[in-house]
């Protein structure tokens, strides 16, 4: 433990680099959880974070999948939304705007049906004001084509990290799902293909039956599952993912409170995101930010870069 | 539309009948900006722990003046039942006032009120405010008298007020569609119908409504995560394409037209 | 839902079959959150069980890691024990005496070094009186060489399975990994070389860091995550793997209630193995075992079998 | 040796000074079975919530004749203040009694028992014990008076009793280890030293004993799942090999010599 010998009189540094991306403090909010930012107007002030990775974005805007879409679990959550977003043109006419007045990094996450469409996504995104971002979901498990079927094998990893690469100068952020054997593998292989970062944990493919109904709860059957109950599982990923390759991770899954952020941190982590946990406080990430804000201080840490623990 | 995420604390909370609780804390933030059929997202765990993780979502059954906000609800899973073993004193997290409640319609002189069991607590508001203007019929339906318990919060607003309990244990016996089959054959005249209850009723109340071109208005439930429209989980089909309603978001109150009444979760 | 119209009048019949091996009842303790049987003495009564899974077994006795062990996380709890036990020799000279008089089924879970290991683990106790089946650990993430390494990769899985089952005649289970990416992949190849039942899900790997002390919580850094938050994944991994394979499958992964047990069984599980549970409160597959007949017995349903799902 | 996991009563649990709770319940059970140094695991939960996951350890502070059983414990984490909360009435499940307790050693006339803050704990019922018999020679350190509120259970059982507070707030200002050295310096022929508090102490006990060839038993802490046996996590490194000592099955007291007091978790 680092005690409190010398206080530091400037305040702690929170600013953080990723790639060409500078971002004010290493606090987001996760994708999926934080709608285009609008919904959690005068509930959270934007402004304070590090950054906003809004909801998965399509070519074509996608209804999503059937209801029931979501069960509590121990813990945990299971969604199965299946990526419902507006699409890529209504994103960039309608929800773009507002965005652009908030403060903070706005970075896009996005989620293709091939490696074409993902470059057309990232393309389109290029000349978009206000875009600081990609965060490529090669990860998500409610649909059917794309998504985890590219996170689950490095080589399809890679083709879809050269082809965003292509179509873009933005920063990109590959974000991996956790449901493989070796996340090692396939984060050294998106990272030789160039990403600039690297997110993760996706959520973890789950289920759960209605025993009353004696149908799965899901509509969809599988669902993913996310909070506080996959933390550990993210940690361990993030700690490996960390140790395995030299680009920045952004460490994500069940994080809820300053100490949940602050063990990612120490892991290697360069930054956080706060999924679930908005979902069931929507100031959660206020919250975070100013408990590592607090922790640096009492322990005399100036940059938070310098949490992570030593080899 | 404001809305605040604020530590409520608890003034009362008495078991009214078997497992229903009528909950009252100190809000008057929420208080000031909450309209009839909106709802709130109350905090059921205790302390650090995150099991159960999700908040639940509850209809603002009635308010008072001093800030006071009460919920009527019935216990039934881990969530209710923590959140019925709270006392007086104690905080609670509160999120709201959330969603659409029910749209007020100037030129429907006759406005019919149904109500299925516990699917009355986003009604009373609604009654209070049409009680003041047009005619009120209230039309209340339940298994037996005991799931009903604040039924004289309604049967002193209006002449026009009648139960159903399956059981006969209180007014008449039968179904609340009962009821609004005969209230449906005497009324003439512009009407509108606002129901919540369980979703079979709700159905057969819209099903009914349309045949006599009576518009109606539907509060619905669907599992939620924020209640604030995050996560896109409280989706129920649409009527008219393949897309969906935020129960959360757009709803908890919808025209009964814009539902997929076949769909069965 | 299945409504209590002609409540039966014979009491539901719970036995079922595993390959030869003919259990009373679904319920079973799993390995290496029962001991040896003994330390539960007076506090379950263990002859009402369907069976008991004994500690992981070596051919050497060994000491595990060094702790800590053990963390709590969000609805689970991590683990780095490393398999300590008396080994094989000990094991049969030393509990097996006391388990013979116990009136449940006794499976053995083994763990080796090397495919030999497992082989002559396996050898050693074909011939020992009241052991009824072998529960092979290729699962097990907490220790260095074998374990994890061999349930990870399909072939060696499969090579395991076939030594294991030249050595002995008794019934044999291959307990999985969830640690892999396509669950089915393993249990598909376990089923051709020659498994009489799979039994998953083995613990996933998991870590926590200490914030106080600026270390990992574990000595071992990584541990096995178990208990309810881990349900979802091993509910859905059940799921996929009695689609996937011909032989009987058995679920386990943190079940606490009757509740629990349903699903995996409604899932398709032929039985279920109670683990964390059981550290927590002693009783639990007692309490789960009563759930079960109590739920058949409301909704008239006559064998557990037809508890499964209808596809 | 009988256990029991049973559903027991709180009679009482006042708060005895900050974060210090004194929780009682009716276990008959337990307690007929129950020997100094012992321990119970307790769960904390409520419901069916699973998080805290995992029953707490604490030691068993005191019996009474009517069946009841004490604990005293510091509020350190989610767990213990989960179950500061419950209430007179409420039910907490216990398991116990569990482990292996002090041994009293019949040709040890003198009886030095040293406790440090909350590691008092499983020493008043051991005190009281030797009491019947032997010499009795307490040592209590703490931080603080207000750690170490439940002073007087002890104060009246001897006449050798001397305390050491870190800030002088209560008797002697220093270390439980400085009154040890007197004590030391003072008594002649065979003694037995019993000690429980944080590991750095009790490292320290041990050490001037072994120096004395004074036997010592030590009250261990670590980690717990299950309490039982089960799971093999509470393991302790032992002094003369690779191998482990198990604090919930061979423990929670041990010889001190049996310990590698050079471990550092
Ligand atoms: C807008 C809205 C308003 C509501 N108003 C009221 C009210 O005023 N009084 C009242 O008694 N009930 C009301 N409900 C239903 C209430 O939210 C559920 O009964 C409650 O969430 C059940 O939680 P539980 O933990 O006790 O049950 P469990 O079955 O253990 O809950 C498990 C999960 O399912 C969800 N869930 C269970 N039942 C429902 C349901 N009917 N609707 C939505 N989610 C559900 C829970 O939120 C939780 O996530 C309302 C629901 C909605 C959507
Ligand atoms: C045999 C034994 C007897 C004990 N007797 C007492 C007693 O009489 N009075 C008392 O105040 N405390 C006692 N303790 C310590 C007490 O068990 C812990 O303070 C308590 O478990 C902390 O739980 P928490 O949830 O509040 O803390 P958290 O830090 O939130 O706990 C997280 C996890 O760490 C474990 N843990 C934390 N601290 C300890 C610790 N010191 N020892 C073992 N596990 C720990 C918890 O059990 C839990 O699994 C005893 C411990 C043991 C092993
Ligand atoms: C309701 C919901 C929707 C999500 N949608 C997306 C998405 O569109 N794109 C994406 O990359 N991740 C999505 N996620 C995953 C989260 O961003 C996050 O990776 C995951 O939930 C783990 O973090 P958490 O435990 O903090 O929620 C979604 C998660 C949830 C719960
Ligand atoms: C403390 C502990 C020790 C375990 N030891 C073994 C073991 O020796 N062999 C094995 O196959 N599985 C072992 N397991 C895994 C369990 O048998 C089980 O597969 C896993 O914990 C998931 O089930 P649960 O959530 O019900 O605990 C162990 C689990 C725990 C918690
Ligand atoms: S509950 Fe999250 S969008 Fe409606
Ligand atoms: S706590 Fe499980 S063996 Fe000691």
């Amino acid at each position: 433990m680092i005690h409190q010998k010398n206080p530091i009189t400037q305040s702690p540094n929170l600013s953080i680099k990723i790639g060409s991306l500078v971002l004010k403090n290493p606090v987001l909010l996760a994708s999926g959880t934080c709608g285009y930012g609008t919904e959690l107007d005068g509930l959270l002030d934007l402004d304070q974070l590090g950054g906003i990775i809004v909801k998965g974005i399509s070519i074509k805007p996608s209804p999503g999948n059937p209801p029931p879409r979501l069960v509590e679990t121990p813990c945990g959550l299971l969604n199965s939304i299946g990526l419902e977003n507006v699409g890529i043109e209504s994103f960039i006419g309608d929800k773009l705007p507002w965005l652009r007045n908030v403060k903070t990094s706005l970075i896009v996450n996005i989620l293709g049906n091939s490696v074409e469409e993902y470059a057309e996504i990232a393309k389109k995104l290029d000349g978009a004001e206000g875009v600081k971002a990609i965060e490529v979901n090669i990860s998500c498990p409610n649909v059917k084509a794309g998504g985890i079927a590219f996170g689950t094998d490095p080589e399809a990893a890679a083709n879809v990290t050269r082809a965003v690469k292509k179509a873009t100068d933005l920063p990109m952020i590959i974000k991996l799902t956790p449901n493989v054997t070796d996340i090692t593998k396939v984060a050294r292989k998106v990272a030789s293909a160039g990403a600039d970062a690297i997110s993760l944990i996706n959520t973890l493919l789950g289920m759960a039956i209605d025993i009353k109904s004696r149908r799965p709860a899901l509509a969809n059957v599988f669902g993913g599952l996310s909070g506080p109950a996959i933390k550990p599982i993210a940690l361990r990923m993030v700690w490996q993912v960390v140790r395995a390759v030299d680009i920045p991770v952004i460490g994500v899954g069940g994080i809820s409170s300053p100490d949940d952020a602050l063990e990612f941190l120490m892991a290697g982590a360069k930054a956080v995101e706060i999924g679930t946990a908005t979902l069931v406080r929507p100031g959660t990430a206020e919250n975070v930010l100013a408990g590592i804000r607090d922790y640096m201080e009492a322990n005399s840490i100036q940059n938070v870069d310098d949490l992570r623990l030593p080899e | 539309m404001p809305r605040f995420d604020i530590p409520a604390r608890i003034i009362e909370q008495p078991q009214l009948a078997h497992g229903i609780f009528l909950l009252t804390v100190k809000a008057p933030a929420i208080l000031d900006s909450a309209n009839p059929g909106q709802f709130c997202m109350l905090e059921v765990k205790y302390n650090n722990s995150s099991d159960p993780l999700l908040r639940r979502p509850l209809s603002i059954y009635k308010t008072r003046a001093n800030g006071q906000i009460s919920f009527l609800y019935k216990e039934v899973g881990k969530g209710t039942r923590l959140l019925s073993k709270r006392r007086p004193g104690e905080i609670v997290r509160v999120l709201g006032p959330l969603g659409q409640g029910f749209r007020l319609i100037d030129d429907r002189p006759q406005c019919i009120l149904v109500g299925g069991g516990l699917g009355i607590a986003p009604l009373l508001l609604l009654a209070e405010r049409i009680n003041q203007s047009g005619k009120l019929i209230i039309l209340i339906g339940a298994g037996n008298a005991s799931e009903i318990p604040t039924i004289e919060d309604f049967s002193g607003l209006t002449r026009y007020f009648h139960i159903a309990t399956e059981d006969g244990s209180l007014g008449q016996r039968g179904m609340v569609t009962d009821l609004l089959a005969q209230t449906l054959r005497e009324i003439t005249g512009m009407a509108q119908i606002y129901t919540c209850g369980p979703w079979p009723m709700m159905k057969a109340v819209y099903y009914m409504a349309r045949k006599k071109n009576i518009p109606c208005q539907v509060s619905l439930e669907a599992a939620m995560a924020c209640g604030i429209g995050l996560c896109l989980g409280c989706a129920v089909p649409k009527s008219d394409s393949q897309g969906f309603l935020h129960v959360c978001r757009e709803g908890p109150v919808f025209d009964a037209d814009q539902v997929n009444w076949e769909y069965s979760q």
